[in-house]
């Protein structure tokens, strides 16, 4: 922070909801200035005379504060710096805290520098839509025209480092949901909890009141005042009321769920990654109640954004909350009664009213004639058609107009102000209730767009649904949380609570007024702006509908209003308006535009949570991980599964590491931890038969204490699984699964189960986790298992190969499986988890004498690759079947029901012979090892582009055959051994290789016979 | 985000604990081998797909592991009831008339 | 058509543009044409194009029940590649791309076409083997890809978080350096613009309620302003295909499902390219005005409302501050959804139907917007001749008969 | 002879946590560890499975969803309309399954799972705010009462939660997942203090 902080000029000598005993020093654009707790960066800056926050983005035009909340258009910041720094928050909607530093985005050096005005001169050049109009020529060159408009456009900065905070989530659920706590949501959160129904009231301010926390505090106010405070206490006591404050709910989704961001720790200047920044509150209410409010609809007018035009309420605001008056001479615009306030506040302030213009003939009415009391100058039938001045408002030019206030009808004048506070009237927040997919409904009489008729179990109250009378907002609010209390199961809908005695000001009826006439033509006025965030003009709009782009989306997508990031709180009613008049048609048949969430922008991190990092998603371990960590492994994802790929010894790289577990494997012992491998318990009369039809080969006929290995097909043919199933006993099945297909498989099994074989008598249950399992393989296996080993008879003839037992292994029950995956004398021992990583030693232990070897997957996959073993998802793509995988043996011709996949094999496209079919691919160059994925053609010098004859699937650098081997899918590779084919390479190289049997190591299989 | 009624739980849960698996009532064809391609075909790809009630299948994989139906409007999503497998669903509402 | 420059902005500029010729007409239905195209979204109106540009075929009219490109034109996430994996989906998304880089001087429309880069993510072992595969079988079809090492995309998008300890570390990508992003609307826009200069009709807010057939032809459709004849009728309704297609009896094998999609607010350039990640499931650039464009996966099931459940949303920005750790703190401005029609293989069809004069190019799933420009120009030939085009015929109907399929499954994966 | 070691699922999970120890801890983890799991499944309108369940464990078997019994040798959990998670001593395990088989006739199955999971018991006065942040279940007591259970997401992963007499809640959950949810649970729970107890 540079310089001292400076004198809040602009601040009232009394009065606002704020705490002169605290001040708080903060900065902007790098100048230090003064507010008090209790101020957002608004109304601080206000408070200290600043009257430019922003450039505009298009036009580069000084722009000033407008609102008070959400609404605001301008005043977009850049909050803190370095990783913590947050893009474009709204002033209004930041608490000040000590130490804040704040940016206007956009803005080059500084919002007071005036060489971006520049732009704004061509502004004429830039119609909306110009870009598609031009920079297409020369075609190439628009990467740099992108370039420069990309720069231009934009608004805040990202961090440029990773986020140092935190977020997380609750799930809630209630019974009643109340969505703002102004006066009408208070009511109905009051009269909901009495009920005793679970009630949550949420709301985006730091304090509770809405509305009434800008009430002026006069006699009337008094009660209202008191009325909250009891309120909120009374809420408070409550255990069946949660309140959230700094609370926006920001979507509204299907079947009642709502989302609420929680902002909890920035204010408090905390940074903690135990305690979450901002909370997403994941809600599903029973009932909901959206007394959301409403927002002051600005008046289009030419310059009307110049600094110093402001909303009326949020003049009112300032005053009467933060005690802050924007300016010194006030000219209050409007159309109707309700911005009277606004006067009367600035009044009582003792600040200097220079005139309300009221586009009404001749207003008369409660507010009028207090107004008048207080000798207020009235200029009605008048309007301010436009602003003076650049960096601040200098005055106001107002005309004489018609009944309808769409032309001008005398001679213009001059008033000297420095602030203009205009009102349109009031837009309902319907944000939310048009999320759930109500359709809005424009009213006439409230000119404005109400609630549509709710389509989920909410509704609408106060001024969110028109109602802008405070005593209506209370009852109506009351009677809505009875209503939702009720349909929840609480209460009888009968209202128990006491609105405050106040006396109902009637108001005279407003006038629909969306565009100010000027002495110019809309197009050639000064720009009289919609949409001040993206910078669109009244003219704008007439524009695009000239051209064409007559729709409500056209025309906003064309001049991109409402696109901002107010999303068009502001603007999108009066542009609507001024389309539907110039293509002379009414609002209701121009129709609105479907609101989307966010209602205010929502910060990613929060709607992530805390399932990012190492939570990202959920990582899974065997019983065996922690030695695997402690030896060195290296790791590789198999879906959730950390697998050993190789173990690292010292000096060695992956490739030494693979070369050494395979030649263990092959000419000693190698064990691998196969624990990831699913496993379903299978059990019931009609085990065998349900096998039968699930696997494409037979299983009828399998015994006790024998295995099979089946695989799976989908209803088209293709290969789902694979996998050995072993007969643990009559009607007892032990299923093996691949270790990404577990999940699939065991739903599949049920899927057939369920709904198509219910009347077959058969269980599934995971065991994946209760079985820990080593594979001990290798010419010296038996000698290994042997010695921890003495209730199983391992001899050759007595433990055959695919044959099962059950015995104790190093003292524990173990199931033992005669399987492999390697060629080799395998034996898999099972053990329940729990004994996983102490067997596993046992094993190390028994072997050390046979130098037995820890091996990954990486060596699993170069050894099954020299059997030509395939591994699903590899290997195959979802679109091979048997007969491509040259595995005809697995597929039964005559089993007595057609199973799973039977029938699709049978369709054309499958039984053509130039399928692609796996083989074995030998390189001319035995030491070259053919990239995966490596495309084959049979001739490498045609043409581009090239006929693809299939694709490299696994390839390896084979140790124990002293050469390169691979595995791939070719045309009609069956039919063509011996023939020498191409892959060429990305570098220019193309690499020959001979097509052969895809089986290089020990093709009789005896090695695992032994 | 659907809140869906588990017939066997008895309950309505968050959508996250389910996976739906594609339209429901399509049985499989006690002689597929005596089926045309075409016929074949349409049993593996083609489907309804209304605008408006659908009869869905839903799996309660993080619940009971239960497959059931579910009439469900794809336009406002509303889900009229839940039935558990073998049952008729008790809105039969053909699916072109509601959108 | 009044051709558009920037000296035509700058003369009217001088009357205050008050003298802008509209981008098309808004014509009265004629009581019949050659072809009436049902669907006026950006595959439909490039159709439209093509039959007048290419064949000739001028009389022809677009039928749209919204405004034209309200439906997954104005709502998908603008990328455009051609990096696929099978020759038949690669020649025919390399067809658009090629369409793509002259389009808006084709159009005198500029669609923005920004040739940024498209970078594919692996995450695991078997993503860098499909990566490999994919871009060889691109690089001998002619189509441009590169696989980069880590360390190379590192360097060129520095926000990415390539650490090796992230839960799915990135191990590398394929590149290409042609694919990109455009203007969404503008491609409407255009082709509309540029096919009403045709003599197109373009009739909006006008619904097909029926298909009228004449013993096993269509002759024409039943619209909210009346029949309209047609000697070819040429549906392009993606999201809204099955029921089109019941009004002439027929199913389809597709299913209807919402894809979601969010923009961040406008920020200063912070991502010059277009980074896809299907293992840790999102995608995302940056437009044009800023905003971080973001798709998420399609919802599990079938659904028209444009709304998709919110944890699918959850689920994607998991991914992208993964991804990138610095955009934690960038705020979502708006989220919505599309409605796409997914195929069983994740291929379109293109074809002719079993109905007479009656054809369909329908089921793009999540590839629809980046395969407009061809799949207009294959589209408008095949209804031209009543016969496929020959980048069309691998995508017809009787493949889910023959079991033909095109299982794109790999290349497509997340949405994009 | 062999000295037959085992390891609890958490051993080396909550191994990282122990110095974890505030006094006014908020929630408050431990692991039962070594009890005996049996996946139990079987027809509940038949009379005689019933009664033979029954009979055997000495304990009412819950055929109400989402309820569980309690008897002195064993506690059964509702997991689905034929399936129940079966809890006794870990050495008991064998026995009963052999007891079931003896007793039970026609289809059902019994499967030993004991390996495969783990009982993590969470107490303190905000365990509670912790299931909320990691389920989508609404665990107000008013709806998830002592005697209630559940199968449900548990971040993003799975468990059978149930809740205790004394107030506590027992999740049942998945070895391979279980250092990922104590992670998951020491950080959300790091806001209100987190302890382990042996």
């Amino acid at each position: 922070m540079s310089g001292s902080a400076v004198v809040q000029a602009r601040r009232l000598p009394a009065g606002g909801r704020i705490n002169r005993d605290q001040p708080i020093r903060f900065s902007f654009n790098g100048i230090a200035y003064q507010g008090f707790e209790g101020d957002t960066l608004a109304s601080a800056l206000l408070a200290n005379n600043v009257n430019v926050v922003a450039r505009s983005f298009k036009y580069a035009r000084p722009r000033g504060i407008v609102g008070h909340g959400a609404e605001e258009p301008n005043a977009i910041v850049q909050l803190g710096h370095g990783a913590q720094t947050v893009p474009n928050l709204r002033a209004t909607q930041i608490e000040l805290y000590a130490g804040l530093q704040a940016r206007s985005v956009g803005a080059g050096l500084s919002v007071n520098f005036d060489l971006m005005a520049l732009v704004g001169a061509c502004g004429r050049l830039m119609p909306p839509g110009f870009y598609y109009k031009t920079f297409m020529r020369p075609q190439k060159l628009w990467m740099t025209y992108e370039r420069f408009i990309r720069k231009a456009a934009g608004l805040g900065s990202a961090a440029a480092e990773p986020d140092p905070d935190s977020y997380d989530k609750l799930n809630q659920h209630c019974d009643v949901l109340v969505v703002g706590a102004g006066p009408a949501g208070l009511a109905a959160a009051l009269t909901a909890a009495r009920s005793g129904a679970r009630v949550i009231i949420a709301d985006e301010q730091n304090q509770f009141g809405g509305s009434l926390l800008a009430a002026r505090p006069t006699i009337g106010h008094q009660t209202v005042a008191l009325w909250l405070t009891k309120t909120l206490a009374e809420l408070h006591a409550c255990s069946n009321v949660e309140m959230l404050a700094r609370s926006t709910v920001f979507g509204y989704y299907d079947h009642n769920f709502l989302a609420i961001l929680e902002r909890r720790s920035d204010h408090l200047r905390i940074s903690s990654p135990s305690v979450a920044r901002q909370r997403l509150h994941r809600v599903r209410a029973k009932q909901v109640v959206l007394a959301t409010g409403a927002i002051e609809r600005p008046l289009v007018f030419a310059n009307n954004d110049v600094p110093g035009v402001m909303l009326a309420s949020s003049v009112s605001t300032y005053v009467n909350r933060y005690g802050v008056a924007p300016g010194t001479k006030l000219i209050v615009f409007t159309c109707n009664d309700n911005a009277y306030q606004a006067a009367i506040d600035w009044h009582q302030a003792g600040q200097h009213v220079v005139a309300i213009v009221d586009t009404r003939c001749n207003p008369s009415g409660v507010v009028v004639a207090t107004a008048k009391e207080l000798n207020i100058d009235v200029i009605g039938g008048h309007g301010v058609i436009e602003a003076l001045g650049k960096k601040c408002l200098q005055g106001a030019v107002i005309a004489p107009l018609n009944a309808d206030a769409t032309a001008i009808v005398g001679a213009t004048r001059q008033l000297d102000c420095d602030l203009i506070a205009c009102s349109g009237g009031w837009s309902p927040v319907i944000h939310l209730s048009s999320h759930t997919g109500a359709k809005p409904q424009w009213s006439d009489a409230k000119v404005g767009f109400l609630p549509g008729e709710s389509i989920q179990q909410e509704r609408s109250a106060g001024a969110a649904k028109g109602t802008y009378s405070l005593l209506d907002c209370f009852s109506e609010g009351a009677y809505a949380g009875a209503r939702a209390a009720q349909l929840a199961g609480f209460g009888n809908g009968t209202v128990s609570t006491t609105t405050p005695p106040i006396e109902e000001l009637t108001e005279q009826p407003q006038q629909a007024l969306f565009l100010l006439p000027h002495v110019k033509p809309v197009s050639r006025a000064p720009k009289q702006f919609v949409d001040l965030q993206l910078d669109v003009t009244a003219a704008a709009i007439e524009l695009a509908a000239r051209e064409g782009y007559e729709s409500v989306e056209h025309a906003k997508r064309y001049t991109a209003l409402g696109f901002g990031t107010d999303q068009g709180k502001l603007g999108n009613i009066n542009g609507i308006a001024i389309l539907a008049n110039t293509l002379g048609q009414s609002i209701a048949a121009t129709g609105t535009t479907i609101f989307r969430p966010a209602y205010t922008p929502t910060t990613f991190g929060a709607i992530a949570g805390r399932d990012v990092g190492d939570l990202f998603d959920p990582v899974r371990y065997t019983a065996m991980h922690r030695w695997h960590t402690e030896h060195g492994a290296e790791w590789e994802n198999v879906g959730q599964w950390q697998r050993p790929r190789y173990y690292c010894q010292p000096f060695e790289v992956m490739h030494d590491a693979v070369k050494r577990e395979c030649l263990a494997v092959r000419n000693k012992v190698g064990m691998l931890d196969a624990s990831t491998l699913g496993k379903i318990d299978i059990q019931g009369r009609d085990a065998a038969e349900f096998l039968n039809r699930i696997y494409s080969n037979g299983f009828l006929k399998l015994a006790p204490g024998k295995c099979r290995y089946g695989v799976m097909l989908k209803e088209d043919g293709m290969i789902f699984d694979d996998g050995v199933t072993a007969c643990l006993a009559e009607n007892h099945y032990l299923m093996f699964t691949t270790t990404g297909g577990a999940a699939a498989v065991l739903a599949w099994l049920e899927l057939w189960q369920q709904t198509e074989w219910p009347e077959l008598d058969v269980f599934f249950t995971s065991v994946t986790d209760h079985w820990a399992t080593a594979t001990v393989t290798g010419p010296n296996a038996r000698k290994v298992l042997a010695l921890v080993c003495d209730d199983i008879d391992l001899d050759k003839d007595a433990f055959k190969f695919m044959d099962w037992r059950d015995g104790t292994v190093a003292g524990v029950q173990a199931r033992v499986f005669r399987i492999s995956f390697t060629g080799e004398l395998s034996f898999e021992v099972n053990v329940a988890a729990h004994y996983g990583r102490y067997v596993w030693e046992q094993l190390l232990a028994a072997g050390a004498e046979f130098e037995i070897t820890p091996y990954g997957t990486e060596a699993m996959h170069v050894l099954r690759a020299e059997k030509g073993f395939i591994i699903i998802g590899q290997d195959t793509d979802g679109s091979m079947t048997p007969a491509d995988m040259n595995m005809n043996w697995v597929v039964a011709k005559n089993k007595s029901f057609n199973f799973i996949g039977q029938r699709g094999l049978t369709r054309a496209a499958c039984q053509r012979c130039d399928r692609k079919q796996l083989v074995g691919l030998k390189t001319l160059q035995p030491e070259t090892v053919l990239p995966e994925g490596a495309q084959i053609v049979n001739d490498p010098a045609q043409a581009i582009p090239m006929k693809m004859q299939g694709h490299v699937t696994s390839s390896y650098f084979s140790a124990s055959l002293g050469r390169s081997i691979a595995l791939a899918v070719v045309k009609g590779g069956l039919q063509r051994m011996g023939d020498v084919v191409h892959c060429p390479l990305a570098d220019g190289r193309s690499v020959a290789a001979e097509i052969v049997g895809s089986v290089f190591y020990d093709p009789k299989g005896e090695r695992q016979n032994v | 985000m659907l809140l869906i009624t588990c017939p066997y739980c008895e309950e309505a849960r968050d959508e996250t604990e389910f996976s739906c698996s594609g339209e429901a009532h399509i049985s499989r064809p006690k002689n597929p081998e005596e089926l045309s391609d075409e016929q074949w075909g349409d049993y593996l790809y083609f489907r309804t797909n209304p605008r408006g009630l659908h009869h869905e299948m839903w799996y309660h994989v993080a619940g009971c592991r239960r497959y059931f139906n579910v009439t469900r409007d794809t336009v406002s999503y509303a889900i009229l009831e839940s039935y558990r497998i073998g049952a008729e669903p008790g809105s039969k509402t053909p699916a072109s008339c509601s959108t | 058509m009044e051709k558009y420059s920037l000296f035509s902005l700058l003369k009217h500029a001088r009357s205050y543009h008050e003298n802008w010729q509209r981008a098309w007409r808004n014509p009265e239905p004629k009581s019949s044409y050659d072809v009436v195209i049902i669907g006026g979204g950006g595959h439909g109106l490039a159709t439209a194009y093509y039959l007048a540009k290419v064949h000739g075929i001028r009389n022809v009219a677009v039928i749209e029940k919204g405004y034209l490109g309200g439906g997954n034109t104005a709502r998908n996430t603008t990328i455009i590649r051609s990096n696929y994996l099978w020759d038949e989906a690669a020649q025919l998304y390399e067809l658009a791309l090629t369409l793509w880089e002259g389009l808006s001087q084709e159009l005198n429309f500029n669609v923005m076409f920004s040739q940024r880069g498209v970078f594919n993510l692996g995450h695991n072992l078997q993503d860098m083997r499909d990566i490999q595969r994919r871009v060889n079988a691109n690089r001998l079809n002619g189509i441009d890809g590169e696989v980069l090492t880590t360390a190379q995309v590192q360097e060129r998008v520095p926000l990415l978080n390539c650490s090796p300890h992230s839960r799915y570390p990135v191990l590398g990508a394929s590149f290409q350096a042609r694919a990109g992003t455009a203007r969404h609307d503008a491609v409407a826009w255009g082709y509309a613009r540029a096919a009403d200069a045709l003599g197109v009709d373009l009739l909006q807010q006008t619904e097909v309620t029926g298909i009228r057939r004449d013993n096993g032809a269509a002759t024409g459709v039943e619209t909210t302003r009346g029949f309209i004849g047609a000697r070819k009728v040429a549906c392009v309704t993606a999201g809204n295909s099955s029921v089109v297609a019941a009004m002439a009896g027929l199913r389809l094998p597709i299913e209807s499902r919402p894809l979601q999609a969010l923009v961040s607010e406008p920020l200063k350039p912070c991502l010059d390219t277009v980074i896809m990640s299907n293992a840790v499931h999102g995608y995302i650039s940056q437009s044009d005005k800023g905003d971080l464009v973001i798709g998420a996966g399609v919802d599990g099931y079938n659904g028209y409302g444009q709304r998709g459940s919110f944890h699918v949303i959850e689920h994607t920005l998991q991914a992208i501050c993964e991804l990138f750790p610095a955009f934690s703190r960038v705020r979502m401005n708006r989220q919505w959804g599309g409605i796409v029609d997914v195929c069983p293989d994740a291929c379109p069809i293109i074809s002719k139907t079993p109905v007479k004069n009656l054809y369909f190019n329908c089921g793009w799933g999540t590839g629809g917007f980046k395969a407009t420009p061809g799949s207009g120009y294959v589209f408008a030939d095949t209804v031209a001749n009543d016969e496929p085009h020959p980048l069309a015929k691998a995508f017809s109907l009787n493949r889910f008969h023959s079991g033909a399929l095109i299982d794109e499954h790999g290349a497509a994966g997340v949405a994009h | 002879m062999f000295e037959a070691r085992r390891e609890t699922v958490l051993q080396y999970a909550l191994a990282d946590l122990v110095d974890k120890k505030p006094a006014d801890a908020g929630v408050i983890l431990r692991e039962d560890a070594f009890i005996g799991h049996l996946n139990l499944r079987g027809n509940p309108d038949d009379a005689a499975f019933r009664a033979g369940v029954e009979a055997t464990l000495k304990a009412h078997l819950p055929v109400k969803p989402g309820y569980w019994s309690a008897a002195v040798g064993a506690s059964v959990y509702w997991l689905g309309p034929n399936e129940w998670l079966v809890l006794v001593a870990a050495d008991a395990a064998a026995d009963v399954q052999h007891n079931l088989r003896q007793t039970l006739a026609g289809h059902f199955s019994v499967v030993d799972v004991s390996g495969g999971q783990t009982i993590i018991n969470l107490s303190g006065d905000d365990a509670g705010l912790l299931l909320k942040k990691s389920s989508t279940y609404d665990f107000h007591p008013l709806s998830f009462a002592q005697g209630r259970c559940v199968q449900t997401t548990f971040a993003k992963a799975m468990a059978l939660i149930a809740s205790r007499k004394d107030g506590s809640y027992d999740l049942v959950i998945r070895r391979s997942f279980a250092d990922y949810v104590v992670q998951w649970i020491a950080i959300a729970a790091a806001e209100y203090g987190f302890a382990v107890e042996p």
